[in-house]
């Protein structure tokens, strides 16, 4: 369903990103693993058309992104959270949300000037629905920059879900909560690739968790992929441990 | 041809003035990331200053530099007490910019108050109506004596800058700020420098387009926006920049006003920096700017 | 007192919410190389600039005691006064000020007249930044610019320099010419605090380890003990462990029953 | 308690049924306004009313969605002198007062356009240019500001057996009525959400499939209709137009207004168009003071707070909410 061939991007000389193939195919939990400054966020900002790589193709479900713009590329089924929270702290946890429903509305300025909010609650439901199964409830009416951390990470979750893609990108979903918050993700993003029948690809720093859910794996290094295959084998890789441990 | 040249060079003169502005300006923004719009407004105060000295029968090669110490004092004042307070209470950014709007406002105010709305004239020790003639092209003492002493002022601010210590730490500190405070160098201290250094530039341009443009509270509205737009064109970073983009909008200045209407003075000024942001929108001389993701 | 560095109970909280550092206690002592492991987003950044006065307002609680002063919550110019230097992970360079006038800078307020010596040690340790004298210190290479940004920390002469993963991006000579540089500067009577990834490089110079995970110690001990611990990799990499199967995990949710 | 019973009543625009008793009382009081006959007071009145307008969509622009801008003056030059023409050329007033604003609202799209590549600063200086920019051509353009003898303009007509004032004070009280119920829907609706997605986050807006280059231009173009508006209402109160009445301290004015009244709130707006309008009034004979009451003010909101009079208000609200338990 998403085929990356040969990409690469160079920043001021120094290349974050090269040749780096992958697949993500249906229905699939894909890890993403590496050091620090390893190019998996570029990767990321690549697919969600933030930065333009130099060379190398991508295509999602038979069309390429390449040179599209980030809305254009939302808007073809890719939604994505970020590696530091970017939510709209000064809206509610709600107005989050319908904001992720962004693309479904049928858009009518008129409506919006009147006060016609047929849209509205036809999105509110779907926008419920999610609430429910991120446990939201309590928050709805919270603006997001009063919310705790592990439930601005649920926000997130939850407004790129709300966009109703066919691929989630999660940049670092479990970083930062307490252990008992860490196994509830893990769990909801299990729950997530069943209920909303969505391919996931995932960077996430506790190997425990993002191999335990992963269907495949790839480490990267350098900007390049350094291994790929079932979790385990990644996870016992030479090198992928000389990556992580360090080299004599 | 003899008419080009005579556009150019005043052009040239009205543009060093702007380029005294648009210093100041960059050496603001550079520092502190805060475009100040109560610039105009502390050249004003200093100028006015300048002229309560001069009535008070005090020299002029006392009072001016009287009048730059008091613009200097008033930004120093300004960083101290209102944004480093602001800072503490983290205003944001664009609040911090919002802030010298109020401070504009209440500087416009009080010169107003204090020294009423009608024009006055400033006895300048340099005349502009006595002309030298080099060839054919014509320059007024005053025109003469502006680009005379904007270069004086640019050539000691490069050697300020790039030659001494403090140059140094004020580099320092508007490149890396945390690592300059990680070094121990008093940062505020340089900071609060640069704030008056800054005004002291703009004052000087205040004291030599006074005589021009004819005292009061607002006079220096206008070439505080041709500053402003000359540090935009320049890249807001980069003080060679600043200086270029101001000879360039003079002499563009001039040259439209001599060949086709001096009506749209202004307009032509934004027109030239819209078009060039548009397709460098980091400025002639700007480094390109990234966000990170 | 009598110890050199020591830290104890800090708690630091990322906009006043998220724990970045909590209850963390650890103790430096003089004169010796003190390297932070863990694996990324552990606190270990967050704990140097904590200490470095780097973070406004925090640490929210806890106290830091060096030298017998209370470095907490302090300007970072005060508590670099006291001579704590930090090298940032970004090495904290001017990138547009000339190599010179970079290590000029690491001068800044010393009245003693040994600067000379020490430039001319630094140039001793790093030929290469006595070569690039006059080019501007984003021109040079990440190792390059990791040795300007040790040289220049050692010309401020401090008694503690802390250095936040001085070998990420370099190459493994270039980090063992850095690394070996290290230990002279420690030899001369420098306490060093180190933050790595790279454990094994750590391990080998430093005297003593602590691992941090999620804001805490989770594990201390003399570089030879930590060297012989089979955890260590498991922190890393979380291999072995419960010896389950990957995809066997039971299903988990937390339900309110109330 | 308040309870929802349905998504439905959870949108209408007012909720609480003792804010509705409260807007009420106000609403009601300004209509009985004119039974006191003091023509000061009316004539007051409508400026607020003709300045809310423009200070209410300035603070779509600005307040929410985070584009600032310095070009106040400009569109409220266009507005008016496109009304005046419009009118005197025998157009009704409702067509000149539509064409004001479609004007100023296309305007706003052309000054937009830098906004798709310019932040913060840069922007400023644009629109800051394009203020100038249309002083200056009215300074120099006789065709279309009258030249030296300025612009006469028709004053609103006496209807209904109401005296001139009053009649246009109901004018202009409804239309200030409509433009803030028409934001309170906008700011409510997917495009009100659009605009503060941009300013809290452009890049995950983006993200979500928000298209900004659409979204900024509207939000520009729908400010400026209202500034055109409040241009068109402008030219009939006061009947004569000249270009110095469109300068760069006009775009301040409206700029503290927003600021003070608070950023994104329309409530907010209104109370700073007040402020504006009500303050240079007390202080009476010092009127160069009134610029130091604006920037002294300015400081202590930001400094202290930032939310504006509206956040003010808030907390007194709260306060009382729970009093005497505090």
């Amino acid at each position: 369903m998403l085929e990356i061939k040969n990409l690469s991007i160079d920043f001021g000389g120094i290349r974050a990103l090269s040749g780096v193939d992958l697949t993500v195919r249906e229905n699939e939990i894909l890890s993403i693993i590496g050091p620090n400054g390893s190019g998996k966020t570029t990767m990321f900002n690549c697919l969600t058309g933030i930065y333009r790589p130099g060379s190398g193709e991508m295509r999602f479900r038979g069309e390429s992104l390449l040179g599209l713009s980030p809305d254009r590329i939302a808007r073809r089924g890719i939604a994505r959270t970020f590696q530091n929270l970017r939510l709209f702290m000064n809206m509610s946890v709600l107005d989050n949300l319908m904001l992720g429903r962004h693309i479904h509305f049928r858009k009518n300025i008129a409506a919006a000037f009147l006060r016609l909010r047929r849209e509205e609650l036809r999105h509110r439901e779907k926008v419920e629905e999610i609430i429910d199964f991120l446990d939201l409830q309590a928050y709805r009416k919270a603006r997001v920059a009063d919310c705790p951390y592990g439930v601005q990470k649920r926000i997130e979750m939850g407004r790129a879900l709300a966009l109703e893609p066919r691929l989630l990108l999660l940049d670092e979903p479990i970083s930062g909560l307490t252990a008992e918050e860490k196994e509830e993700a893990a769990y909801r993003i299990m729950e997530i690739r069943g209920r909303y029948k969505v391919a996931i690809m995932l960077v996430e720093h506790d190997l425990k968790i993002a191999s335990r859910l992963a269907d495949a794996m790839i480490a990267f290094s350098y900007g390049q992929k350094i291994a790929s295959g079932l979790p385990e084998d990644v996870q016992r890789n030479e090198e992928v441990i000389r990556a992580y441990v360090g080299d004599e | 041809m003899e008419k080009f040249f005579q556009y150019v060079i005043s052009g040239l003169s009205t543009g060093s003035v702007y380029a005294l502005v648009a210093l100041g300006i960059v050496i603001i923004y550079r520092s502190t990331r805060i475009l100040n719009f109560a610039h105009g407004d502390m050249a004003t105060a200093g100028t006015f200053f300048a002229f309560t000295l001069l009535g008070m029968n005090i020299v002029p090669a006392l009072s001016f530099p009287l009048a730059l110490l008091f613009g200097a004092a008033l930004a120093m004042l300004f960083y101290f007490f209102i944004l480093i307070p602001a800072q503490r209470r983290s205003v944001t950014g664009l609040g911090q910019i919002i802030l010298t709007v109020g401070l504009s406002l209440i500087l416009q105010g009080a010169i107003a108050y204090l020294c009423g709305t009608d024009t006055k004239s400033l006895d300048f020790p340099l005349s502009d109506s006595k002309l030298w003639n080099f060839r054919g092209v014509v320059i007024s003492e005053l025109n003469l004596g502006t680009l005379v002493i904007s270069l004086v002022a640019a050539i000691l601010l490069y050697l300020l800058v790039q030659k001494t210590r403090l140059g140094l730490a004020m580099r320092a500190t508007s490149e890396n700020l945390p690592a300059a405070q990680t070094l121990g160098i008093p940062t505020r201290m340089v900071l609060s420098l640069s704030w008056g250094l800054a005004a002291a530039f703009s004052v000087l341009a205040g004291l030599f387009l006074a005589p021009a443009l004819l005292l009061d509270p607002f006079f220096m509205l206008e070439p505080f926006l041709k500053g402003f737009a000359a540090a935009v064109l320049g890249g807001l970073q980069s003080l060679p920049g600043a200086i270029v983009g101001a000879l360039i909008l003079g002499v563009a200045e001039s040259l439209a006003g001599g060949y086709i209407t001096i009506a749209f003075k202004n307009t032509l000024a934004f027109l030239i920096i819209i078009v060039v942001l548009l397709f460098r929108p980091e400025g002639l001389l700007g480094k390109e700017f990234k966000e990170r993701v | 007192m009598g110890s050199f560095l020591t830290i104890s109970n800090v708690d630091t909280l990322y906009f006043d919410r998220i724990y970045a550092l909590h209850g963390l206690s650890l103790e430096v002592k003089e004169g010796e190389i003190f390297a932070i492991m863990g694996p990324n987003g552990a606190g270990k950044t967050t704990l140097l600039k904590t200490i470095a006065g780097l973070l406004k307002d925090q640490p929210k609680k806890g106290v830091i005691d060096f030298n017998g002063h209370h470095i907490q919550r302090l300007a970072p110019e005060k508590i670099s006064s006291y001579g704590i230097v930090f090298v940032p992970e970004d090495r904290g360079l001017f990138r547009e000020l000339t190599v010179r006038e970079n290590l000029d800078l690491g001068c800044w307020g010393r009245r003693d007249g040994r600067v000379k010596e020490d430039l001319e040690y630094v140039h001793g340790l790093f030929p290469i930044l006595k070569e690039r004298e006059e080019q501007q210190a984003e021109t040079l290479s990440g190792g390059e610019q990791q040795m300007l940004a040790i040289g220049r920390a050692f010309l401020r002469k401090p008694k503690l320099l802390m250095l936040d993963e001085p070998s990420l991006g370099l190459a493994p000579m270039v980090a063992r010419v850095v690394f070996e540089a290290l230990v002279k500067i420690s030899g001369l009577g420098t306490t060093i605090l180190l933050v790595e990834q790279n454990a094994k490089l750590a391990l080998k110079i430093a005297d003593y380890g602590y691992i941090l995970e999620g804001g805490r110690i989770v594990l201390q001990g003399t570089a030879g003990e930590l060297k012989e611990n089979r955890d260590v990799q498991e922190l890393y990499l979380g291999v072995g462990g419960e010896n389950v199967s990957p995809k066997g995990w039971r299903l988990y949710k937390k339900r309110r029953s109330w | 308690m308040d309870l929802v019973e349905s998504y439905k009543e959870e949108l209408r625009l007012v909720r609480k049924p003792w804010t509705g008793a409260g807007i009420g009382a106000v609403v009601i009081a300004l209509a009985l306004l004119p039974l006191l006959k003091t023509d000061y007071l009316l004539y007051m009145g409508t400026v607020v009313f003709i300045y809310a307008i423009g200070v209410i969509g300035q603070n779509i622009l600005i307040g929410y969605t985070g584009q600032i801008s310095f070009g106040q003056a400009g569109f409220l030059a266009i507005g008016a002198y496109t009304f005046g023409h419009a009118y005197a050329h025998g157009f009704g007033i409702a067509v000149g007062i539509l064409a004001a604003g479609m004007m100023a609202g296309v305007f706003g799209l052309i000054v937009g356009f830098p906004s798709l590549r310019l932040k913060g600063p840069y922007l400023a200086i644009a629109t800051m240019g394009f203020g100038v920019a249309i002083y200056q051509i009215l300074l120099n353009t006789d065709a279309i500001s009258g030249g030296r003898m300025g612009f006469t303009v028709e004053k609103f007509p006496a209807l209904f057996g109401l005296s001139q004032t009053t009649t246009f004070y109901y004018f202009t009280y409804l239309l200030a009525i409509f433009f803030t119920i028409i934001s309170y829907n906008t700011i409510s609706s997917y495009v009100g959400r659009a605009f503060i997605a941009i300013r809290d986050n452009d890049i995950s807006a983006e993200a979500m499939g928000v298209n900004l280059a659409r979204y900024k231009l509207l939000s520009f173009s729908l400010s400026s209709f209202y500034l055109g508006v409040q241009g068109a209402l402008f030219a009939m109160l006061v009947g004569f137009l000249e270009p110095n009445s469109f300068t760069f301290m006009e775009s301040i004015n409206i700029f503290v207004a927003v600021i003070i009244g608070g950023l994104a709130s329309i409530g907010g707006a209104i109370m700073g168009a007040v402020f504006i309008i009500v303050v240079p009034q007390l202080v009476g004979g010092m009127k160069e003071l009134v610029p130091v009451i604006f920037g002294v003010t300015v400081l202590v909101i930001l400094i202290f707070e930032p939310q504006g009079i509206a956040g003010r208000w808030l907390k007194i609200r709260l306060f009382f909410r729970n009093w005497p338990f505090r």
